[in-house]
């Protein structure tokens, strides 16, 4: 059994989930499910049409968070390996913003692994959305309380 | 002692800072809630933002923390709205 | 709002999840999540090492029932559109067996969406796996008691 | 009444028929365990399969049924084992 390994990138650049899927899939061969969360820009948000959404981050403190989100999900649930990577600079609607992706031996432990990474990092790691409104407006995406209440329930 | 702040995203736009070096009294005990009361001092706009209505997150040396968190010398005290990624 | 689509294939042929996955993704603005699980062969089970897997199945009936399991997940959650891909006939170790992938507006429809359709995929759809060992046995795979429990959590 | 009857994976296997007519007397009510009792009648291995200490499911016309279900005219009858699909 080799050691577990952990990948967490953030970067301009957009990333080929297909491909990320398949490193994990293929690192070994006792791996029997790979779960995966792609997340992209929506067109809307609180009712406005969007047209840009600009991340900003806290370098070295995100990479450190995700880290230990990673590392917690790690401890609990029996994984293989964790690849979580997040962009930054601007972006447009249909653009991927994150992909969680963790192989397991059995489904349950990656599917509950999974969600639980993105829970965490919706409240926890230092991402903050600015997005350019269609009618020329900008402003600073909210917290949402719903994302309190799923960070909640793994404690 | 010495510190090191950084604000982010509502906070950086509006305060119009991204970082600074601020020298605190050495024979006080620090923490998050005193030192954002003496932020506080600096005007409306400071107070606003850092004991205002709107919820801010303080970390201290990349690690979150509360309003009772102990300052020390050399650390890096950062001020942010709640976080928004994913 | 357009109708909610709803594929299901059964095939010889491998797969792209990464294809799969973009497709889902760009086919609404609104869509803002793809939960996605592949499934693949294993080299061991229960303690022996497998060399290949073959997968039978009940044509006529598992497009049905598949469906079926798709209709009631979409019945269940807010869930944009959601694709079931399963394998057939002769597998190796890291082969691709399964891909479900559910796209939604936020994460939580999606990931629930997905773990519900693997679930009751593992229990309902007709499928039966033959594994041939490296000691040149073969054996019916058995089904899992932990199957049924996992399924009987959504009831 | 006629039916049709198809086996799958160990079943198949193990009697050595993937698929068969069966013709079934009108003047009765048919149900899956009657059927089952019936064609346990054919001899140790079908008792032993269908009747026995392995789990056996079955399908009316491609949906799951348990042993109280009723079977009709032209009917498709599956009797497999647990699934293991995924």
């Amino acid at each position: 059994m080799t050691a577990k390994l952990m990948t967490v990138r953030v970067q301009l650049e957009d990333f080929d989930t297909g491909h990320e899927i398949s490193q994990l899939r293929a690192a070994r061969k006792d791996i029997g499910a790979v779960v995966s969360f792609v997340g992209q820009v929506r067109d809307m948000n609180v009712g406005d049409h969007v047209s840009e959404l600009t991340l900003e981050h806290y370098q070295g403190m995100t990479e450190k968070a995700l880290e230990a989100i990673v590392a917690q999900a790690k401890s609990r649930w029996d994984i293989v390996d964790a690849l979580v990577i997040h962009r930054i600079g601007t972006l447009k609607p249909l653009d991927q913003i994150v992909l969680v992706a963790v192989s397991s031996a059995h489904r349950g432990e990656a599917f509950h692994a999974c969600e639980f990474v993105m829970d965490y990092l919706k409240t926890d790691a230092p991402f903050w959305k600015k997005e350019m409104l269609q009618s020329g407006e900008s402003r600073w995406v909210e917290a949402k309380d719903s994302d309190d209440t799923a960070r909640e329930r793994w404690t | 002692m010495n510190i090191k702040l950084l604000y982010f995203a509502r906070l950086k736009e509006t305060l119009k800072f991204s970082t600074e070096d601020l020298e605190l009294a050495e024979n006080e005990q620090w923490t998050v809630l005193k030192l954002k009361a003496l932020l506080a001092k600096r005007g409306d706009t400071w107070a606003q933002m850092l004991m205002g209505k709107l919820k801010v997150r303080a970390a201290i040396n990349h690690e979150l923390v509360d309003d009772n968190a102990a300052i020390s010398d050399g650390d890096e005290i950062a001020f942010f709205p709640p976080v928004t990624g994913g």
